[in-house]
Parts: C-alpha cells; structure tokens; sequence
C-alpha cells in the first residue's frame, strides 16, 4: 500500500495532518475525540493491528498532557504514531481520556502505567490501579511539577559520609577537595526552573574544584 | 382305612353344597371350608397313626386292581395331604365377597388329595385336569385385567401340557395295556424301550407345566405376579410339588433307569440357570421370588436324578425346605412387594419383618447352622459319589445358583438397610393373617435347625420306605393275582 | 471338659452376654473386660504354643453321617493369640470417646460391638476347626461375621462394598466346598489327613483342580491378586475401630488355612509334582504373592485417602506373607508366619490413628489435612512407630519378618522374587511416608489451630499396640518359639532362634545388637546435635523461605496432592483403573446371559415348543406302533 | 563516636571457651556462604568472581541459594523501595553471625540514582553492612579484595571489632525500625520475630527497644510458634 | 568381643568414617574445580564448613521433629558406619550382614524426610517427593548387585564376603558386569549430578535443606561425608576385595568416589521420571544378564 492509498484512508478522519517522516514512520496530528476512530480505520483497513505503546508527554507550559499511540503494521513494516493533546487537569478534577482496551488488549498496561505516572484516568480501562510503584502513594511522579530531588531532600537524611578509610587519607593529608554537600548546596540546583541555570552553576562548581586541586600537581 | 375316601369325597361335596348354602347365610358358607379341611386332618391323622409303617390300598368300588381305580396309603402321601390340608387352611381367603371362591378353594383341595393318594395313571391324570381347571377359576377371578391375561397364557400351557400327560399314558396303555402303576412296575421291560421313555419324558413335561420345569415355566412370573401373594404361596409351595409327586410316581416305580435319570438332570440344571439368571435382573419382589422358586424346583429335579431312596429322601427334604422358605416369603411379601427403591429403609420401620426375611434367605442361600445348609451339603456329596462328569457339572450350577442368589438377594437386604427416604412405600402395618404364618414358618425352620438329625432319620425311613417297588406292588396286587402271574 | 472347651464356652458366653447388654451403657466397661477374659482362657491353653500337644475338644457331632470334631493346634493358638490382642485393643478404642461420637453421628453402636464379638467367637470357631467340615462351617462364619461388621456403616458406599465382598466370600466358599466333596467323594471321610492321601490318588488334572480350588478359596478371603478388588474399600469403609480388626487379622484366616490345608497336607512335594518341572504349583504361587506386593502398594501410592490408602497396603502386605510361606524352607516359612503377627500390631495401630484423625479433624482425606504434628504429638508417634514397621525398618518388628523373607530367597536364589519382594518394600515407604507427611507434617491449616489430642480411652489401645510393635522388633526372641512350634506341629523345618533373633550359617540377625547399634547412633547425634551446637530458635511455620515473598495465613503452599508426579507420569497411567475391568468383564458376561434367559420367558410363543414336542412324540409312537405291532 | 553499648550476653569465662571461640572465629573466616540478592546491575560482576579466572572457592566462599544456610548477603546495585522490603526480609531469615556488603556505589549514597524518589540511598540505614564495594559496578578484583577485607575483619575481630556489625542490628533494633517505619509506613511488620531473637540470644540493650518497637508492636501480635501439647 | 574392643570400635569407626569421608568431600570439590579450570577450596575447607556451620550463633528450628529428623540422619549414618566392616574392627559388622546395612542406609533418608516435613516448607517437601523416587529408581539395582554378591559368595555377611575374595580373585573380576551395574547403582546413590534433581538449587531452593541453618545444616554436611565413606568401602568390599589393612582399603575407597564424581560434573541434571527410567533399564539389564552368568 503505497504512500497515495495510505494517505486516502488517513484522510477520511476530519482535522488530520499527515507528516510522512520516512518509508517506516509515519507521523498523524488529530484531535482527541477523533482519535478511536482513527485507530479503528487504520486497525480495520491497512493492517495496522500491533498497538506497540501509548506514551504521555506533560506539556505543563501549555497545561496539556500530550498522549502518542504508535501502532504497528507487519505487512506495511511502517509504524503510525497519533499524537493528540488532552487537557491537563488540576488537582480536584484530573486528566480523563477515552481508552482503546476494547481495540488493543496490551493497551491495558500502557495506560495503567500512564495513570500511575501522570495521573490520566482512562475510562473504560479494566485496571485503573497502582502498577509498579505498589509504595509510592505521593504526586504521580512523572509530572514536571513533581521534583523528585526536593522529595530526596526532606525524606532521606544526608548524614555526613566519612568512613574509616577516609579518616585514614585525610590524616595523612589528602582527602576530599570540595565535598559533595558543597557541590550539591553551592549547585543548589532545586529551585532552578531551567536547564541552563543548573548547567551554568555546576560549571562554576566544577572550575572552583579544578582550582582546589590544583595546588596537588 | 377306607374312610381315606372321604378325604377327596367331602370337599368335592363342599363344593357343590357352598354356593347353595350361601343363599340362606353368607357366614355358614364361609366355615364349610375350613371345617371340612379340618375334619380331612382329622382323618388324615387318624390314618397316619393306623398305617405305621407298612402301607394300605383301597380299591374303590371292589374292582381288583387292574381294572378299578385304587387309592395306595402311606407315610409318603399322607404326608403330602397332610401338607394340602394345612396349607389350603392356611391360605384360607377369610375375606372372599362370593362363595364361588370357596368352592373353587374346596374343588382345588379335593383334586389335590385326589393327585396324593391315587395309584393308577389315569385317576393321576383326572385329578391333574380338575386341579388346572380350579387353579384356573381361582386366577381368572382377580378383576384387573392383566390377570386375566396371565390365566389365559396359563390356561394355553397347561392344556398344551395336559395333552402331552395325556398323550404318555396313551403310549403307556398301548405298550403294556394296564394304567394300574402297580401293575406297570411289574412288567417295566418292555417299557424300557425308545418308545416308553418317549412316554416318560411326555409324562415329565407334561406333569412339569405345573411343577415349572425350564421349558414350560413361562407363566409363572405373571401368574405370580397378579393373583393375591397367598395363593401364590399355596401355588408355589404346594401344588407345584404335587405335580412333582406324580412325576416321583412314575420315576421310582417304573423308570428306575439312567435315561430318565439324565433327562431330569439336565431339565434340572437348565432350569436353575434360567431362574437365577433372570432373577438377577428382576427388579421386582414377586418377579424375584417367582424365578427364584423356578430355580429351586430345578434343584429339586435334580435331586431327584439321583434316583433311589437317597434320591427320594433328598427330595423330600428340599421339598418341605422350599415350601417353608418360599411360602413364607410370598406370605411375607403381602406386608410389603412391589419395586426394591420402594423397600429402602424398611428395616427401620419393623425390624422384625427384615429379620424374618433374612432368616428365609439365609437358609434358602445354604448358612451353616439353618437346615438348608445340610440339604445343600448332603445333596451335593451324594452327587459327588455319584461321579461322572455330568453330576460335577450339576454341583457346578448349584452352588453358582447360590452365588448369584447372594449376589440379588443381599442386594435387596441392603437397600432395606438403607436409610428410609421420601419415595419409599409406608408398610401397611394393619394386621394380617399370613404374616403371622410367615413368623410361624420362621419359627418352624429354626425349630427344625435344632432337630436336623431326627428329622432327617425320619425322612430317611419315609423315603426307603415307598422307593422299593415290591411294598408297592405286593399292598396293591393281592397275592392271589401275583401267584398266578408269577 | 478339656480346656478347648471351656474356651468355647467362656467366648459363646460372652457372645450371649454382649448381645444381651449391647445398647446398655455398661457395654463400655463389659466389652474389654470380656475380651481380657477370653484372652486369659487363652493364656491358659500356652502350653500348646511351646511345644506341648494340641487340645482335643470333648464336644463332636455327628449329623446326616458327617462327623465334626474340633480341635486347637500350634497353629490355631497362634493365629488366636493375634486376633485376641486385636480385638481387645479394639474393643478398648471403640469403648471411651469413639463409642460416644458413634453414638451422636447415628451409627449403631450396639450392633458394632456385637459384630466384633461375633467376629471372635467365628474366628476362634474356625481355628479350632478338627476336620473339613467343621473348617467349611468355621469358614462361612467367619466370611458372614465380617459381612455383619461391613454392613453397618451408614454410607451407601459401604453397603454396596459390603454386597461385593459377600459375592467374593461365597465364591470363595463354594470352591472350598467342591474342593471338600472332591476329597470326601474318594472315601467318604472328612478329615484333614483325608487331603494327602486323596491327594496321592489323584490323577494329575484333578490335582490341579483341587489345589486350584483350595487357592482360590483361601485367596479370596486374603486378597490375593486376581480376588484382591474387594477388600481395599470394604476395609476402609468399615465403620472406626471395626476397620482396625479386619485389616489387622480378618484377612489372615485366608493365610491359617493355606497353612493349615495346603502347607500341612499338600506340602511343598505335592505342590512340585503339579505342573511342568518349570512351572509348577509353587512357583505360580510365589509369583501370586509377588505381584500382590507389588500392584496393591503402587495402588496404594495414589490414594488420597488415608483409611484407603492403609487397606491397600493390608492387601499387599498379604503377599509377603504368602511369599515367606511358599519357600518351604525353615527361615522363609518364619518369615511368612511372623509377618501376620507383626502385620495385625502395626496394621492396627495404623487403622487407629486415621480414625483418631478424622475423630478430631473429621475427615481422612489427606489433601485436607496438615501439621497435626503439634496439636495431636501422640497419635503422631504412634503413627511413626506403625509406618516404621509398615515399611520394615529395623527397630521395628516388621523389619524382623522382611529380613527373613529376603533372606530365604537369597538362599533360595529367586533374583527375580527379591526384586520384586523390594520394589513392593520400596513402594511402601513412600506412600507411608506420603501418609504421615500429609496429615502430620507440613502446613497447619486454619481450621485444625485448636484441634486437641484424642482421649485417653482411644489413645491407651494405639500406644499398646506401638508397644508390641517395637517390643517384638527390639526381641523377636518372645515370638520366635510360638512360630518354632507352629513350624513344627505343620511340619516346616524349624528355625533356630534366640532371644535377640536367629542364627543361621551363613550371616543371621541380632536384633538386640542391631537395634543397639542404632539407638547407639541416635545418641551420638543427639549428642553432636545438642552439645556442639547452639542453642535453636523455634519459629512459626510462616517466618518460612519463600523466595523473598511474606507468607500469610490464607494462602494454602501445603505441598500434598499428586505427591510423586515423577513416578506417577511414568506408572500411573497403568494403574488408573486399579484392575476394576477384571471385575466388569465377570459382571457384563453375568448380564449377558440374564439378558439371554430373560427373553426366553418373554417370548410370546412357548406354546410353539410345546407343540414341537408333541409332535416329536406322535412321530416316536408311530415309530414304535410300527415296531411294536 | 557513637558509644559502646553494653550488651547483656555473658561472656564466656573459661579460657577453653576462648581458645574454643578463636578456632570458631578462624574457621568463620575461611569458610563463608555467600547470597548474592541481584537487585541491581552490580550482580553480573559475580560469576566472573566464582568462575576459573577468580575462584572465589580458594577464599573458602559458595555461593548458596536460601538466607537460612547464608552467612553474607551480598546486595549488588541499587536497592528500590519495593525490593528493600525483601532485603530486609531476607536479611532477617539469614542466620547470624551474618554479614552484609553492599556493592555497587547506589547501595554507599544512592549512586546515580541518587535524586530518585524509588531508591533506598543508604543502605547501612536498614540494616548494619559490614563491607562497602564501591564502584559504578566494581570489577571482579574488587569484588574479591572487598570478601578478602571482610574475612579479615571476621578473623580479627576481637581486637578491631569490626566483623560483628550484625550484632548492631539487634542491639539498635529501634534506629533501624524507625528508619523502615519512615519508608515503609507504620504498620511495616515482618515474620521473623527480632525482639524474641535477640531476648533468647541476650543480645538486647537499652536501644534495642523505643518508640517505634512500640509501634510494631501496637500493629503486630508477635508469631509464636506452636508448642507441641499432650492435652 | 571384650568391652573395650567394644568401645573402640563404636567410637572409632564413625570417627574414622568422618575423617575418610570429609577427605573424599575434599576430593570431590577439588575434582569439580579441577573440571572447571579453577584451583578449588583449600585442604581442611570441609572441616572449616563444618565447624563454621556448628559455630553458628543463631539458627531456626521448626520443631521438636525437625530436631528429631537430622539426630536420625545423623545417627543412622553412624549405625552404618559401626555396621559397615573396616580392617581391624570387624566385631560389630559380623552382627548384621548386607541386607542389615542396605536397611540401615534408607533410615538416615527418613529421618531427614520427616524433618523436612515439618518444616512446612513446600520447597522441602516436592524435594523429599523427589528424593525418595531417586531412592526407589536407584535401590532396584543396587538391590541386585546385593543380591547377586551375596548369591554368589554364598553369605551375607560383608566379613564373608572379604575372605572369600582375599582368596580367591577380587569380585570386579569373577562378576564384571555386576559390578558396572554397582557403579551406575552407585552414582544414583550419592546424590550426585546426574541424579540430583532433589537438590535442584534454582528449582526448588536446594530442595530438602531449604530451611536447614547452622547446625541442622551442619549434620546434613556430616551426613554427606558418611554417604561417600560408606559407599566407597561398601562398593570397595563388595567387588574390590576389601583391605586387609587402611593402606589397601583406603585407595580402593578413593578410586571408587572419584570415578563417579568425575563423570558426575560432566552432565546436568534429569527430570525425576527419567532418573527412575534409566536406572532401572541400564544397570537392572546388566545386573540380570550378569546374574543369569552367577546363578
């Protein structure tokens, strides 16, 4: 099924962008609610029936979670990936989505896992339950606004590390240039918001390491 | 001794007198019967005193032997009237609405003492008819219709078998010109012959239509099967061994010969094959006491193949076994008959009536101490003396008889044990005559477990007794007569 | 009024006595007493079991010419002694608690005690029988006896069984009884010496037929190979206690009349002489008694319910003994004999055990049992010492009489009888072991945390019973003389024995010293095991390895149903069955024929044969008209 | 320094016991039987360490499949919250005296995963560890120069007492159940009973029990074993 | 028999069978590792086992059953050891003959069987399932071998057999196919390899001793030594004519163990109704032909 009879079945979805990116992938833009019944076309009329994954995006920016179903095709060797934008939710009331268990079976895990780590119920799913994180009863974690080294910092206590053999380096004189607490405050990357900030501190720490060590050359 | 007579002359009267008598009242009616078995009893004792231990013959109307009809007195058939007195008592219907049963009854008792006493073929075979003709009447009286259908089927095979009886004593009377059996046994060479045996085993199946030989035995599940349980005790514990009789007559006096011998041996064997098979699969309790009756007849012939006074004596005793035992299980199964689920749980309610039957079965299967088991044994180490490959193949089916009688019996026995449920009959537990006769038989055989040795000396004397033809011969044939003959 | 006499009077006395006050409550105190009574009288008669004389009994009937007379030899005193002690034991455990939980659950208690008396009175009936008839008349009492003690179960199962067994027993009588006429029809006479001289007369078929018969009556009631299908579940369907005697001695009569009749009279010439030099008579039987060690106890193997499981094993336990008997030879006769006495004790006490189970637990069915080892300690030990004997391990007594079977065909070099004299040895010791580990060991289940030990009154007869287990083990000298004088009043070679076992030339057994040897290792490692190490702590049965996983109460991880799936991929699909179809093939040929004769008298048209036959006749007497005139 | 806890267990007074205890203590030291928990990425370091390059046998160390027969459990790489439930239970069905080392640098501070919410960072929080290897999956060598470490401990250990940390386990049972109780939740329980133990053993001090024995003890009955009874 | 010839022999032999056996232990590591290119354990690494295993602190317990079920393990092995005929202390031996001995080794397996029971550990008991059908596949041949041995020395007792055969040849020669068939008995019996799917480690968790620490896995290690020691001088004396002294009796011993160990660390492991097939097709054929040659 060549580029043109593919391109004929996509389009009897309405609101679809179509984006061939190569022989194998093929990239579709639809809205949320039409999404079932692209599956559907594509499961019934060209033989994509392997629903390989559903992975979630959380576009926090634009208060969207982003959900991708790619789907395989054996005869095609191509594979589709249908992205759609779901609103993200608050707190009171979350994410909910339409599942697709009754189309693909496997989906079941795919969006039991994305409950778990972003918090998107999908109605009509058998399992909507804990999945891997069974002692994890916090912020599904996954989410951007969720800072999982802010959590490490109040849960587990950084008691100061010098064991024996340590002791024994710094007597005769050597030891730990800069120690890891210094790097970690002086980097004090929790309240960051970007990348880049953090990059730039930690350089910063790092060259002040260098200038320590360099008394021992 | 020549008031004997009267014991076969006063029912024949009853008879005829009760229906007329019933017109003026219905409860005079009713006694006549008994009263007149009593007063033959009475008679019968009287003989039985009087004869001791030789033997008397009356010969009716003065004629001498060869020609009149003769009337041969002994232990053996008082003691055979003696039983019919007491049964035909025993199973008296009390409650009959119409007298014709009565006279039926009365017509019955008289060709019964008639086939007892009687010496000569054709007397035998007169009595034979009347005794078929009443047991006719007596079946067809029941209303439903399936008796009828059981009298009609008899009536075809007893008359059928009449005919045979009839068609031997033609042969007889053709080889040697005499019916007097007296007369016969003396002059038994020529009746040796194919021709005399053919008329002896005519006689046997004939006679054997009432003493439900293998062949001719058919009708005996549905005539059991439908007229009242007592009568089917009297037919099956009496007048059965009647016609057995008449068949012993003829076999120790005349054809005391290996032929007839092996003829009743097979018959015999045939027959407690067939009754044991199919009372293994009978589901009823009358089906089942009727083929096992058949089978126990067939061991009675059997017996009977061993010829001789240890042939006779054996017979003797398994006759009166039987008529305890299966006469008291017809009388039992008045209280409770029909299908085995039905009798589950019976035992719990009278527990007595379950060990009144198991006692039956128990010496009807050969246990020890009950005297079936001494019959058993005695009868089969005769016929293991008697060697030869037939008489092993005999003790063979006997004693698997027994297995397969355990085997259905005890099948009943334990679903009487089992728990009572919901579709199980409720015992009519109103009073009833033959059942106490039935505890009265029970009694009877567990009295006789005690006795077994004198009892049996007794038999034994009875048996050597009339199983020699001389005594025969010489009470019935004045010496007058032989002298010249000889 | 020799002693035999006053022993049969003492046990018809009681007899009567139980029959009286059975649904009394003072049965309880009576039973026992009675029967230590009737095993006092039997004490009396020891001398006979030493060496002394048998007791002729004054009492003899003489009935339709047949003389019966009775008698008590070594042999019988033997096989009395065994089945008292039974009973007593029995009589004991169905007296206290048992009784009253009978009682409650509906059972008849009255007619059970009074089935076992009559048990003993048939059994003591016919051990003493003195010539053929009295042992055909002893036979069938015995047979009917344990009929009585099947019936009263209440279960339909058991009743059923109960038909199947009588159906067996008569056969069994009846062969006996054409066996008895064969020998009374050469000259008429009943006594036992009769057998070898009609024996010697006979022509050679009819010496097979009449040793077939004998083995075939006394195989039925012993269970022996192609008869053994009724016992296992008549056994276990046998109410309580009642099971406990049958297993333990009702089955072995079989065994005292192959003694009795085709050891003493036939002996091992006669057996030889019949057949082919290869396979004659004795071989057939030692090949009998083979199998019946091997096939019951790999039956026994699958079962999963205890009393089922012991019954099978009572079946194939019957084999050794046949196979000690059938060597003929001094030690392997010893074997076979000492095996029914050492097979009654730890049977036994094995039927008690279940029992108490299912008095506490309510049920025998091994995949609903578990860990009663800390709740029920004793029955436990009891149970121990009984599988240790079941499975002839050495301190117990069952060893004693394995070791003298395998010893006589080692001398009598039977490669292929010892092997399958071991695999059937083999074949116990799992499903023993299945046993035990399934009820006691492994798991407790939720519903057994507060069951208790059973009562004094069932325990007292269970831990006398392990008593004489592990007594005539440890010094099979006590019972060695009996067997000594039963050898030498049947006319075995004797053995030659002390106290602590039995000498023989080329390698005994001292069972003194090999029962030392082994208390003496399990010293040492209760020595190494206590002093070397530290002190252990007792855990719960949950604080368990299972891989990482927390284990709770309502998950079920006992590992006790299909319990040897390797043997059973490779054998189970022989045994699925169980040798049933030997059974339904009889049945089918049964019905067949019953079918047959039934359409007989159905059939519309006898009046045909009549008529056939009359016309026959016509056809003789023109015949003969023609002839004669 | 933390200070010396005094722990009831008598010491043994005749010098037989000392010389006795010495041979123990040798022999601990050679013969070793080692679980190695694979939680982590550090696990396929091991069979290098037992194969014919490096012999782990000659240092007398098996390896052995359940925690009853082990004496050291090794656990190998990150340790998450989920398997430190199983750790620990292990752990306690292993039989003392028992050792743990942890390999790997996850099990030293949380390793790489160090910012992770699923990961249990110091591993000597929940149990004592005996011998850290640390080493983003440490080679073979180090693996055999850390098991060569800790039988020397074992065999000096009377003097440096540095091959008895299991005792720690008992003696500061409440630190260790504090720092479970704040992972794992309040009602956190498991089958062995350590209290009995180290009642039965003598190995309990001051510290051993504290606010959060309490606790468990508010939210477990304790598994008694069943006692076999007559009546 | 005085009394302290008595006492010397009970005390010795197990002692003796302890050493010898903790040697053959030694040997049977040493020879795996030898297999696998490694150096292998030092000389007294079994003894260091042992002891570290009864110097353990703590160890578990399940039950007075539990207990119970290793002192037979242990204890049994050591009534076979007194029973089995060493030079120089035959006394107790001539007491019980083989078919004694062959009973006295299927206790030890039902001591530790009921101990495992209690310990209600389903690991234990499929392992215990397990070892008592290996018992039953590998007791049918090595019954045979007995059987042929005592047929064909004409007596049971292990002492018998010994001067028969320092008379005349030594067994391996008169009944060469029998004792093939002992070898392969052998290998089933000690629980090696092949035939070892009870102690399937990653199946099962080391089957029976799952739950055995310290001390109760201390006598299951002392139980090993006597099962080497007793099947290498029982084979020994069956078929290689016994020592005269330990000098001729210890080598002979050493051979036999090594043999089967060394084919042992070769194969993996089979399923449990292929270890009950092959040993009752190859050694029992062999075992009957050679019989047929005997008899």
């Amino acid at each position: 099924m060549n580029k043109v009879q593919i391109d004929e079945i996509l389009n009897k979805v309405n609101g679809i962008k179509i984006t061939h990116k190569r022989k194998t992938r093929i990239r579709v833009d639809v809205d949320a609610d039409s999404l079932p019944t692209l599956l559907e076309l594509i499961k019934g009329r060209a033989s994509y029936i392997h629903l390989s994954a559903i992975t979630c995006v959380d576009w926090i920016a634009d208060n969207q979670f982003e959900l991708v179903y790619h789907v395989w095709s054996y005869e095609e060797k191509c594979l589709i990936s249908a992205h759609t934008r779901i609103d993200r939710g608050s707190e009171k009331n979350p994410a909910k989505y339409i599942s697709v268990y009754d189309l693909f079976k496997p989906a079941d895990f795919f969006e039991r896992d994305i409950f778990e780590m972003y918090g998107v119920t999908f109605i009509g799913s058998p399992r909507m339950e804990k999945f891997i994180l069974t002692e994890w009863n916090g912020v599904p974690p996954m989410l951007k606004d969720f800072d999982a080294e802010a959590y490490v910092q109040e849960t587990f206590k950084w008691t100061d590390y010098n064991p024996d053999w340590l002791q024994e380096l710094t007597d005769q004189g050597g030891g730990i240039a800069v120690k890891p607490e210094d790097i970690r405050t002086a980097g004090n990357t929790h309240n960051m918001s970007t990348h880049r900030e953090r990059d730039k501190a930690k350089a910063a720490a790092v060259k002040a390491n260098d200038k320590m060590q360099g008394w021992k050359q | 001794m020549n008031s004997l007579v009267l014991l076969m002359v006063l029912p024949l009267f009853a008879a005829f007198i009760i229906p007329v008598v019933a017109k003026f009242s219905s409860k005079l009616a009713l006694f006549t019967g008994p009263v007149v078995l009593c007063i033959n009893l009475l008679l019968i004792m009287s003989a039985w005193v009087k004869v001791g231990s030789g033997a008397h013959a009356i010969f009716l109307g003065g004629f001498l032997p060869p020609v009149g009809i003769v009337f041969y007195i002994d232990h053996f058939s008082l003691l055979f009237s003696g039983l019919i007195a007491s049964m035909v008592l025993i199973v008296w219907p009390w409650d009959a609405k119409e007298s014709r049963l009565y006279s039926l009854y009365m017509l019955l008792s008289a060709a019964s003492f008639g086939l007892a006493l009687s010496a000569d073929l054709f007397n035998l075979y007169v009595f034979y008819e009347l005794l078929a003709v009443a047991t006719y009447g007596i079946i067809a009286k029941q209303k439903n219709s399936s008796a009828t259908a059981a009298s009609l089927r008899y009536l075809f095979i007893s008359s059928a078998g009449s005919v045979m009886l009839l068609l031997g004593i033609a042969i007889i009377y053709t080889l040697t010109g005499t019916l007097n059996i007296a007369h016969l046994a003396t002059m038994t060479e020529n009746l040796h012959g194919f021709a005399g045996l053919s008329a002896f085993a005519l006689i046997a199946i004939g006679a054997g239509v009432k003493a439900e030989m293998f062949p001719v035995n058919s009708w005996v599940a549905e005539v059991y099967g439908t007229i009242p349980r007592q009568l089917s005790a009297l037919l099956a514990g009496l007048i059965s061994k009647l016609a057995v009789v008449l068949i012993i007559k003829m076999l120790l006096m005349v054809f005391q010969v290996q032929a007839a011998f092996d003829l009743l041996l097979v018959v015999g064997m045939l027959g407690v094959i067939s009754g044991e098979m199919v009372a293994w699969r009978a589901k009823d309790m009358i089906r089942m006491l009727s083929f096992s009756s058949i089978a126990h007849l067939g061991v009675l012939f059997i017996a009977l193949s061993i010829g001789g006074s240890k042939g006779l004596w054996l017979a003797i005793a398994i006759m009166l076994h039987h008529l305890l035992v299966k006469g008291g299980l017809f009388l039992m199964a008045d209280r409770f008959s029909g299908h085995f689920d039905k009798l589950k749980g019976l035992a719990h309610h009278s527990p007595m009536s379950a060990a009144v039957f198991l006692v039956f079965i128990l010496s009807l299967l050969g246990v020890p101490p009950l005297p079936g088991f001494w019959i058993k044994m005695a009868l089969v180490m005769n016929l293991a003396e008697l060697g030869g490959g037939l008489y092993y193949l005999a003790i063979g089916v006997i004693l698997l008889a027994t297995i397969i009688e355990t085997a259905y019996m005890f099948n009943l026995v334990q679903t009487m044990y089992l728990k009572a449920d919901a579709d199980s009959t409720p015992l009519n537990k109103r009073y009833s005559a033959s059942y106490t006769f039935a505890k009265l038989f029970a009694l009877l055989l567990l009295v006789s477990m005690v006795f077994v040795s004198p009892i049996s000396k007794r038999l034994k004397d009875i048996a050597n007794h009339s199983a020699n033809p001389q005594i025969y011969i010489h009470t019935v044939l004045p010496a007058r007569y032989l002298g010249e003959k000889s | 009024m020799t002693l035999l006499d006053h022993l049969f009077i003492v046990v018809f006395s009681c007899l009567i006595a139980i029959s009286v006050v059975r649904n009394l409550p003072i049965v309880d105190k009576l039973a026992p007493v009675l029967y230590g009574l009737i095993l006092i009288m039997l004490v009396r008669m020891a001398s006979v079991a030493y060496g002394g004389d048998a007791y002729l009994s004054s009492f003899s009937l003489d009935l339709l010419g047949f003389k019966m007379h009775w008698q008590f030899t070594a042999l019988s005193w033997y096989f009395a002694i065994i089945t008292l002690v039974a009973a007593l034991a029995s009589a004991v455990f169905m007296s206290g608690d048992w009784g009253r939980q009978y009682r409650e659950g509906g059972g008849n208690y009255g007619m059970l005690q009074l089935a076992l008396i009559v048990n003993v009175f048939s059994m003591i009936l016919l051990l003493g029988s003195g010539d053929l008839l009295s042992l055909f008349i002893g036979w069938e009492f015995v047979s009917w006896a344990s009929f009585l003690m099947m019936v009263l179960s209440p279960s339909k199962l058991a009743k059923k069984s109960a038909v199947k067994y009588i159906v067996y027993a008569m056969t069994g009588a009846m062969a006996l009884m054409v066996a008895i006429v064969m020998i009374y029809a050469v000259n008429d006479s009943l006594e036992f010496e009769q057998i070898s001289i009609v024996f010697a007369q006979m022509s050679g078929s009819s010496q097979v037929a009449l040793v077939l018969l004998l083995f075939v009556a006394f195989a039925i009631k012993m269970g022996l190979l192609p008869f053994h299908l009724w016992q296992a579940v008549a056994y276990a369907e046998t109410p309580g206690p009642g099971a406990a005697f049958l297993g333990a001695i009702s089955s072995r009569m079989g065994m005292f009349t192959i003694v009795l009749v085709i050891v003493q009279f036939i002996g091992l010439g006669g057996l030889k002489s019949v057949g082919t030099s290869f396979a004659n008579m004795q071989t057939l039987l030692a090949w009998v008694a083979a199998l019946t060690t091997i096939i019951p106890t790999y039956i026994a193997l699958q079962q999963h319910d205890a009393k089922r499981l012991l019954a099978w094993h009572g079946v194939g336990q019957g084999g050794y003994m046949l196979l000690g008997i059938i060597m003929f030879d001094s030690i392997g006769s010893a074997g076979g004999l000492m095996h029914v006495l050492n097979h009654a004790s730890y049977q036994a006490a094995l039927f008690m055990t279940v029992v108490a189970v299912m008095y506490r637990t309510g049920t025998s069915d091994l995949n609903k049992l578990g860990g009663l080892v800390t709740q029920m300690p004793l029955t436990f030990l009891v149970m121990l010492i009984g599988i240790i004997g079941l499975a002839g391990l050495p301190p117990m007594n069952g060893f004693v009489s394995k070791w003298l079977v395998y010893r006589s065909l080692l001398v009598n070099g039977q490669p292929l009888l010892f092997v399958a004299a071991v695999l059937g040895t083999l074949g116990t010791i799992l499903s023993v072991y299945k046993l035990i580990h399934n009820t006691f060991l492994g798991q407790l289940r939720l519903e057994h945390q507060n069951v208790r030990e059973v009562p004094w009154s069932m325990l007292v007869p269970m831990l006398g019973l392990s008593v004489i287990v592990f007594i005539t083990g440890f010094m099979p000298g006590l019972i060695l003389p009996w067997i000594a004088s039963v050898q030498e009043s049947v006319g075995l070679p004797v053995i030659a024995h002390h106290l602590g076992g039995i000498e023989y030339a080329k390698g005994g057994l001292d069972m003194i010293w090999v029962s030392g040897i082994l208390f003496y290792g399990f010293g040492v490692g209760a020595l190494i095991f206590y002093f070397l190490g530290g002190k252990s702590k007792r855990v719960h049965q949950y604080d368990n390895y299972a891989g990482g996983h927390f284990l709770t109460s309502d998950v079920r991880y006992h590992y006790s149903n299909n319990f040897y799936p390797g043997l059973m991929h490779l054998i189970g699909t022989w045994y699925r069955g169980s040798f049933q179809w030997l059974e339904n093939s009889i049945v089918s040929v049964m019905s067949f024929f019953s079918v047959f004769f039934e359409n007989i008298y159905r059939a519309k048209q006898p009046v045909m044969l009549l008529l056939i036959g009359v016309v026959l006749a016509l056809l003789a007497l023109y015949r003969n008209l023609g002839v004669g005139a | 320094m933390k200070k010396e806890l005094k722990i009831k267990q008598k010491e043994r007074t005749n010098p037989l016991a000392h010389v006795f205890d010495d041979f123990i203590r040798f022999c601990q030291s050679k013969s070793l039987f080692m679980l190695h928990y694979c939680t982590g990425c550090g696990a396929i370091e091991l069979p290098p360490a037992m194969t014919s390059r490096f012999d782990m046998e000659r240092l007398g160390i098996q390896p052995m499949v359940t925690p009853r027969q082990a004496d050291i459990l090794l656990i190998t790489g990150y340790v998450s919250i989920k398997t430190l439930k199983r750790v620990i239970l292990t752990y306690e069905q292993m039989q003392s005296p028992k050792y743990v080392i942890g390999i790997c640098s996850c099990t030293v501070n949380g390793g790489m995963y160090w910012q992770s919410y699923a990961t249990a960072k110091k591993l000597n929080e929940y149990m004592p560890v005996d011998v850290y290897i640390a080493g983003c999956m440490p080679r073979p060598e180090a693996v055999m120069a850390g098991l060569q470490r800790l039988k020397d401990n074992i065999r000096n250990d009377k003097k440096e007492h540095k091959g008895s940390a299991w005792k720690d386990y008992f003696k500061r049972y409440d630190y260790y159940l504090g720092n479970q109780q704040a992972l794992f939740g309040e009602d956190w329980q498991t089958p062995t009973d350590i209290i009995a133990e180290a009642k039965l053993y003598g190995l309990e001090t001051e510290e051993t029990y504290g606010k959060h024995t309490k606790l468990l003890e508010k939210h477990q009955t304790p598994l008694l074993p069943q006692e076999m009874r007559i009546k | 028999m005085n009394a302290l010839h008595l006492m010397a022999e009970l005390i010795f032999m197990p002692l003796i069978a302890f050493i010898v056996g903790m040697m053959m232990v030694l040997m049977m590591r040493k020879i795996s590792a030898r297999l696998q290119r490694r150096i292998g354990p030092p000389f007294f690494q079994p003894l260091y086992d042992i002891v570290k295993l009864y110097g353990k602190d703590t160890q578990i317990s399940h039950g007075l059953i539990h207990d119970i079920g290793i002192i037979m393990a242990v204890g049994g092995y050591i009534g076979a050891e007194i029973l089995l005929p060493v030079p120089g202390m035959e006394g107790i031996a001539a007491k019980g003959g083989v078919i004694t001995l062959s009973y006295f080794l299927m206790i030890p397996s039902l001591g530790m069987a009921l101990g495992v029971g209690q310990c209600a550990n389903p690991n234990g008991s499929i392992g215990i399932s397990r070892a008592l059908t290996a018992m039953l596949a590998y007791d049918i041949p090595f019954i045979l071998v007995v059987f042929g041995a005592a047929w064909h020395y004409q007596s049971t007792s292990l002492i018998g057999m010994i001067e028969y055969q320092q008379v005349h040849q030594w067994g391996i020669v008169e009944m060469p196919l029998l004792a093939i068939a002992g070898l392969f008995a052998l290998q089933g019996m000690l629980g090696k390899q092949p035939f070892e799917i009870y102690i399937a480690p990653a199946e099962i968790a080391t089957g029976p001793m799952v739950e055995m620490s310290g001390k109760y896995m201390g006598g299951l290690f002392v139980m090993q030594t006597f099962q080497l020691y007793t099947a290498g001088v029982l084979y020994a004396s069956l078929f290689l004519g016994g020592g005269t002294s330990f000098l001729t009796l210890l080598p002979k011993a050493f051979l036999v163990v090594a043999l089967p160990m060394s084919i042992a660390f070769m194969f993996p492991r089979y399923k449990t109704e292929d270890v009950i097939r092959i040993l009752w097709k190859w050694p029992v054929m062999l075992g009957l032909i050679s019989l047929a040659f005997i008899l």
